[in-house]
């Protein structure tokens, strides 16, 4: 059976899949101690001829300490969260100069909004792209999520990363993707009929790659765009 | 044995309390009650909080001195209520009949002045999801001009006159049937079915009926007057 | 006191019963029989829920294959036998509501909180039998409501269990209208009947105790009865306001979850696990009673720290008012109350764990007499302790923002409510039921029962673990659309074959309960010779309960007091003084 | 819309004299357009291989349809002339709608009142069909296999009620519910016949999905066969 977390390639992978198998062996010691404990219980004092229960009402002593034991491990597995929790979600988490896109999630689809050629976001030139998340390597990202019906998820497993899109509030989502390649975007959060095939991508490119993508992309919207995009307003 | 139909098992044992099971049982009821305005009142709060600009200075869309009347008028009922039950207590067959028949008519009145005010709200332009398209109350908004003595009215009421037919419609709600309960009792009173040594029912519907009357000066409060 | 209750038992024990047979059987006030309803239709639901669970494993073992006997449902559920995905979304949310609704819950609270309460603590019946008769046939016409939603146009509700807003509130995005307002609506209904069940158990527990019967005499049967009837009234209302609101924004165009006029799609959450996460003990706190009960007669030993186990009761029941935040944290609240939720989640570890040791402490140095009860007490420990465990993974912030809304939630919430409450129930179905129907169960099917039970429930619900840990989303109809999920097709399909074999394992149970109410052996008043009240009454007990009212002599778990008899000291039986047991009138 | 005005866009009715072999009544004529057509938006099938196949060049969203200066996808309709209250049985056919290639087809079209609307799938991939109608009730249901097909009825006449597929945001169709039988789709070369109108003096009004609506009017005369329509381009 795999308990193995699957290779992941953002910032937070390390710490996340860290503390993952910390919890992993604490709470399979646990199991472990449990279960063979009932089995040889179950074995051992098993009914047999001749037998007599003990009359025994508690151990005060064996209480306090397993009561104690799991009270600080807990405990310990909760300030360990504290840090990596922060880092990731954090009230002012996102870091400085991360490179921004908007992300607007609608029934069933995840439209991107990229920067135009002049770099800034919220300006004329941006352009829209369905269902395509292109980001460089290396850098900090920012996704400015909205949703425009019902409540989306947006999901990277390969990023270890997973936020809600609550219509009527906007989400910041960041992350650092360290290895480049197409990745999938799932939505976590049943959101209809079609919840299974809102689907989209991730794709990290080399940060060379990824300038000429934008421009490509900049200059086919632009030509594109120019008649259409005036006629939908 | 007097309440039996309503409450009482057909025995009961030993309470281990000293209180007979209706109360208790009542008193556990207010309990589920209290959640419930709970979880009322706190969406209000929380959305209150989240756009306070959707909702009207007081006095202009409500009519306060009216149901400051209405509120006035539940209290006294709470008021009647103790006195039919102090007149059981004393033995006061009399006395309990006409005060249940006043806390039955005032409860009623209270219903029907409730719906009195829906009525002219709805026709004023007020709804549960907010202005009604064309109405008054939807004119005087969009024209941004003062209205009633007050500022201009919010240019959005949705959240407003939903949480206002919600809370007071509940209430209203649990007024009515309070009524009903009470009529009930009202009925069996005049049967002379409570004694001096016996009027379970009598109290347990007044606990109800205080509690209720105790929700609405929470929701006049925070409902007309905030 | 002893004698002025004698008094009042004449009067109304152990008359000659004259009642007809409506009065009896359908609209009766005996708690004895209307808990035996609420056990019939709760299983009932319980073969639905699970009918519909087959279909949902159907379609992710099976993708797109039509399913057997798919032919028979309407175009507007299969075509062609293939599921639509609409169709799919109503049976995830469906399975979830009739499971939690109307399976579990009313098995716990209204199956066993009706037989059991009165019996244990020696009341000839319920405080407000009569609001008890009302309290079942309204969570009927609750279920009927619920059912109805599967044949009105546009489906049933789409939107989970947990119906979140506005998907849940918008029938242009769901597609769903009628079936979403039936779904509030039966809800409703059915938290009306809970709310009066709660009041009744509450009441007949603080005011119709035997004499003798003092708070730590009670059985934690009865305390885990008690203290999650008093989280059913508390939370139970939230959700009837929560869904009120709902059918108001579906119908009447109230804006309380409508991002567009500033509603907020975040309260409904908000409410829904304000409510949920004591719902969540509602469902399990009395099953780990009923384990408690049996594992210590089945030991023939006291419960291993009997003051302990009531003190990790009330907690859990307190603690789970504070952590419903642990449901939401990626819903975009506040990431700083994360910290905090994620402290008091951790903290429920440590009465579970003292629970889960208390009762291995109850096994240890006993003579285990492994009958079917016990079997599946002892299964529910080990298969609680999976799910306990699980949780800890969530409740750590930063690993949720992988695991949340993965299978990984799939697995750990059935190892709580299957392996938790569903071990506990058949536990105390096959302990109790020589009291409900005076026949024993078959206890070599009973075993059976248990053995592939475990077997197959394990092959179902472990491999989700695995698949969530590789980001298997829930509620998704078809995994093959990803690429990621693509190589975890066979295990998919695993785990549906193993589901099919669970589902017809619970034939021999159904068939088990059935022919032992007509042929099983007859039982005797106390044939685990436990030591609780109820063992006193004939089997079953009848109308009234007890010939005359017992006294409490004892603590609950009378077992093997040295120098007696008899290994086990009936509550009501006085010890001889000389040999008062130690532990008596703790 | 302003800057439109550079492509100079005119719509043109050219209603030709009716021949002897077009029956009594029938109107027919042609939309034309003028200036140069926009491109249509390209559509990036990807994540959909099945549908991506079915085409051999970049498929476009067609949004503009124009050919030999007709333009497609124009709806007509008869808006005055008819008796006040005019309503006819609705046909036993079923009107189609049909989804291939992960586009509408057809893309704009007409169905009477009460007349039941054929949906179906020739894409062995999910669609979702999202109605939203204003007067008649909306419906959302899918079709996720090859093959499947669907009736449903709108009761009541109502404009342009909008189809969506939101697994693939760029399908769209619009659908006119009509109480009279009166109605067509310009072809792709803008060519279309109204058919079995009586004799009487008729407002049309032509409708696009982007350049909105214009309106002529028309004489049909009544008996002899023939009928001859002038529209003028506004």
């Amino acid at each position: 059976m795999g308990w193995i977390i699957p290779h992941g390639v953002s910032t937070f992978t390390p710490e996340i899949d860290r503390l993952y198998y910390i919890i992993l062996v604490i709470t399979g010691i646990a199991f472990v101690l449990v279960e063979i404990g009932l089995i040889y219980f179950s074995f051992k004092y098993r009914a047999q001829p001749g037998r007599k229960a003990h009359y025994i009402h508690g151990n005060v002593t064996a209480e306090v300490i397993w009561t104690a034991v799991t009270a600080v491990t807990v405990v310990i597995i909760g300030i360990m969260s504290v840090p990596v929790w922060n880092k990731v979600k954090g009230r002012n988490s996102v870091p400085a100069g991360a490179l921004a896109y908007n992300v607007t999630a609608k029934q069933f689809e995840w439209n991107v909004g990229y920067p135009g050629p002049d770099g800034q976001l919220n300006t004329a030139d941006d352009f829209k792209v369905r269902n395509q998340l292109h980001v460089p390597v290396n850098r900090d990202v920012v996704l400015e999520a909205t949703a425009e019906d019902v409540i989306h998820s947006f999901f990277v497993p390969a990023f270890r990363l997973k936020q809600d899109v609550v219509p009527g509030m906007r989400m910041r989502i960041w992350f650092r993707a360290t290895e480049p390649g197409p990745y999938e975007i799932a939505c976590a959060e049943l959101c209809g009929l079609g919840h299974y095939k809102m689907r989209a991508f991730v794709t990290v490119h080399t940060q060379e790659e990824y300038d000429q993508w934008l421009a490509e992309r900049a200059a086919q919207a632009q030509s594109e765009a120019q008649p259409s995009a005036v006629a939908s307003r | 044995m007097a309440n039996a139909t309503m409450m009482g098992p057909p025995a009961e044992t030993q309470p281990a309390t000293g209180v007979y099971n209706g109360k208790v049982g009542m008193w556990i009821f207010l309990g589920s009650e209290v959640m419930f305005f709970t979880a009322l009142i706190g969406s209000y709060i929380i959305l209150r909080f989240a756009h306070p600009e959707q909702w009207a200075t007081p006095g202009q869309a409500l009519n306060i001195p009216v149901t400051a009347v209405n509120t006035f008028l539940l209290i006294c009922s709470s008021v009647t209520m103790v006195k039919a039950f102090a007149a059981i207590q004393d033995g006061d067959q009399k006395g309990l009949r006409m005060w249940l028949v006043a806390t039955v008519l005032i409860g009623a009145t209270f219903v029907s002045v409730q719906v009195y005010e829906y009525v002219h709200l709805a026709h004023l332009g007020l709804l549960p999801s907010g202005y009604r398209e064309g109405s008054d109350l939807a004119n005087a908004a969009a024209s941004g001009v003062a209205w009633k003595a007050g500022p201009a009215l919010p240019a959005a009421v949705g959240l407003y006159g939903t949480t206002f037919y919600t809370m007071t419609g509940f209430h209203g709600f649990h007024v009515t049937m309070g009524v009903l309960c009470m009529a009930f009792v009202t009925w069996k009173a005049f049967n002379g079915k409570y004694t001096v040594a016996d009027h379970r029912g009598v109290e347990v519907i007044g606990l109800y009926w205080h509690f209720v009357d105790l929700v609405w000066i929470i929701l006049f409060t925070i409902v007309y007057l905030m | 006191m002893a004698t002025t209750a004698a008094v009042v038992d004449h009067a109304t024990h152990a008359h000659a019963d004259d009642r007809s047979f409506i009065r009896k059987y359908i609209f009766s006030t005996d708690h004895k029989i209307i808990g035996i309803q609420f056990g019939l239709m709760s299983l009932v639901f319980l073969a639905l829920g699970g009918t519909l669970a087959m279909m949902i494993r159907w379609q992710l073992g099976f993708p797109g294959k039509p399913m057997p006997l798919g032919s028979l449902l309407p175009e507007t559920m299969a075509a062609g036998g293939i599921m639509l995905p609409e169709f799919y979304v109503a049976l995830v949310t469906m399975h979830g509501t009739i499971m939690v609704f109307f399976a579990i819950m009313p098995l716990l609270m209204g199956l066993f909180g009706n037989f059991l309460i009165p019996l244990k603590i020696g009341a000839p019946d319920m405080a407000f039998p009569r609001i008890n008769m009302a309290s079942f046939w309204i969570a009927v016409s609750a279920g009927v409501l619920m059912m109805a939603g599967f044949f009105v146009e546009g489906g049933h509700a789409g939107a989970g269990w947990t119906g979140y807003a506005p998907l849940s509130a918008r029938p242009d995005l769901s597609g769903v209208s009628l079936g979403q307002e039936l779904w509030c609506l039966s809800l409703i209904i059915l938290g009306l009947a809970s709310i009066l069940g709660a009041t009744n158990y509450i009441t007949t527990v603080i005011n119709m105790r035997a004499p003798g019967m003092t708070w730590f005499r009670l059985p934690l049967s009865i305390w885990a009865l008690f203290i999650a009837s008093i989280l059913v009234l508390l939370a139970i209302p939230i959700l009837s306001g929560a869904a009120i609101m709902l059918l108001f924004d579906q119908t009447i165009g109230t804006n309380f979850f409508n991002p567009a006029t500033g509603g907020q799609p975040l309260l409904w959450q908000h409410l829904f696990w304000y409510f949920g996460h004591p719902e969540v003990y509602i469902l399990i706190l009395p099953a780990m009673g009923f384990v408690s009960d049996v594992l210590a007669c089945g030991s023939r030993k006291p419960v291993f720290g009997y003051h302990s186990m009531i003190y990790a009761i009330i907690s859990i029941g307190f603690l789970g008012w504070i952590v419903w935040g642990h449901h939401m944290f990626q819903s975009g609240m506040n990431p700083t109350l994360g910290m905090t939720f994620t402290i008091s989640t951790l903290l429920i570890a440590v009465p579970s764990a003292i629970k889960v040791f208390n009762w291995m402490g109850t096994m240890w140095r006993g003579s285990i007499h492994f009958t079917t009860p016990v079997l599946h007490a002892v299964g529910f420990v080990a298969m609680f302790t999976i799910g306990g465990l699980s949780g800890v993974f969530m409740s750590s912030t930063p690993v949720d923002i992988y695991i949340h809304d993965t299978y990984f939630i799939v697995a750990h919430l059935h190892y709580v409510l299957f392996g938790g409450s569903l071990f506990g129930l058949f536990a105390a179905i096959t302990f109790w039921y020589p009291k409900m129907f005076g026949r024993m169960m078959n206890e070599f099917w009973g075993k059976v029962h248990f053995w592939l039970t475990m077997v197959f429930y394990n092959a179902v619900f472990w491999p989700m673990h695995d698949i969530g840990v590789h980001g298997h989303m829930r509620r998704i109809y078809d995994p093959s659309q990803y690429d990621f999920l693509k190589p975890l097709a066979p295990v998919n399909t695993f785990i549906s074959i193993s589901a099919f074999l669970l589902f017809a394992t619970q034939g021999i149970f159904a068939l088990n309960f059935i022919i032992s109410w007509f042929k099983g052996e007859k039982a005797g008043r106390n044939p685990w010779k436990d030591t609780g009240l109820e063992w006193s009454t004939p089997s079953p007990a009848p109308h009234g309960n007890f010939e005359k009212t017992p006294t409490v002599y004892n603590a609950p778990y009378e077992f093997s007091v040295p120098g007696m008899a008899e290994d086990y000291l009936p509550q009501d039986q006085k010890a001889d003084q000389s040999r008062a047991p130690a532990g008596a009138g703790h | 819309m302003k800057r439109l005005a550079r492509y100079t866009l005119t719509l043109a009715f050219a209603v030709t004299g009716a021949t002897q072999l077009l029956a009594q009544g029938a109107v027919t004529g042609t939309v034309k357009f003028t200036g140069a057509a926009p491109a249509n938006p390209k559509i990036d099938m990807a994540e959909e291989p099945i549908c991506k196949a079915k085409y051999t060049t970049a498929p476009t969203d067609p949004v503009v349809v124009v050919n030999k200066g007709g333009l497609g996808n124009v709806f007509i309709s008869v808006t005055s002339g008819l008796p006040a209250g005019a309503k006819a049985a609705a046909p036993s056919t079923p009107g189609t709608i049909d989804q291939q290639g992960c586009l509408y087809h057809p893309r704009v079209f007409g169905v009477m009142a009460g007349q039941s609307i054929e949906i179906k799938n020739s894409d062995a991939v999910l669609h979702n069909i999202k109605a939203m109608p204003k007067k008649n009730r909306g419906f959302n249901i899918s079709q996720p296999t090859a093959g499947m097909k669907t009736m449903k009825t709108f009761p009541v006449a109502e404009a342009a009620v909008p189809f969506e597929c939101n697994v693939h945001g760029w399908m769209k169709a619009k659908v006119f519910v009509m109480d009279t039988p009166y109605f067509a789709v310009s072809d792709e070369n803008g060519a279309f016949s109204l058919k079995g109108l009586p004799a009487g003096t008729y407002t049309l009004e032509a409708w696009h999905e982007k350049y909105g609506t214009k309106t002529a009017t028309v004489t049909v005369t009544a008996t002899g066969g023939t009928a001859t329509f002038t529209f003028a381009a506004s």
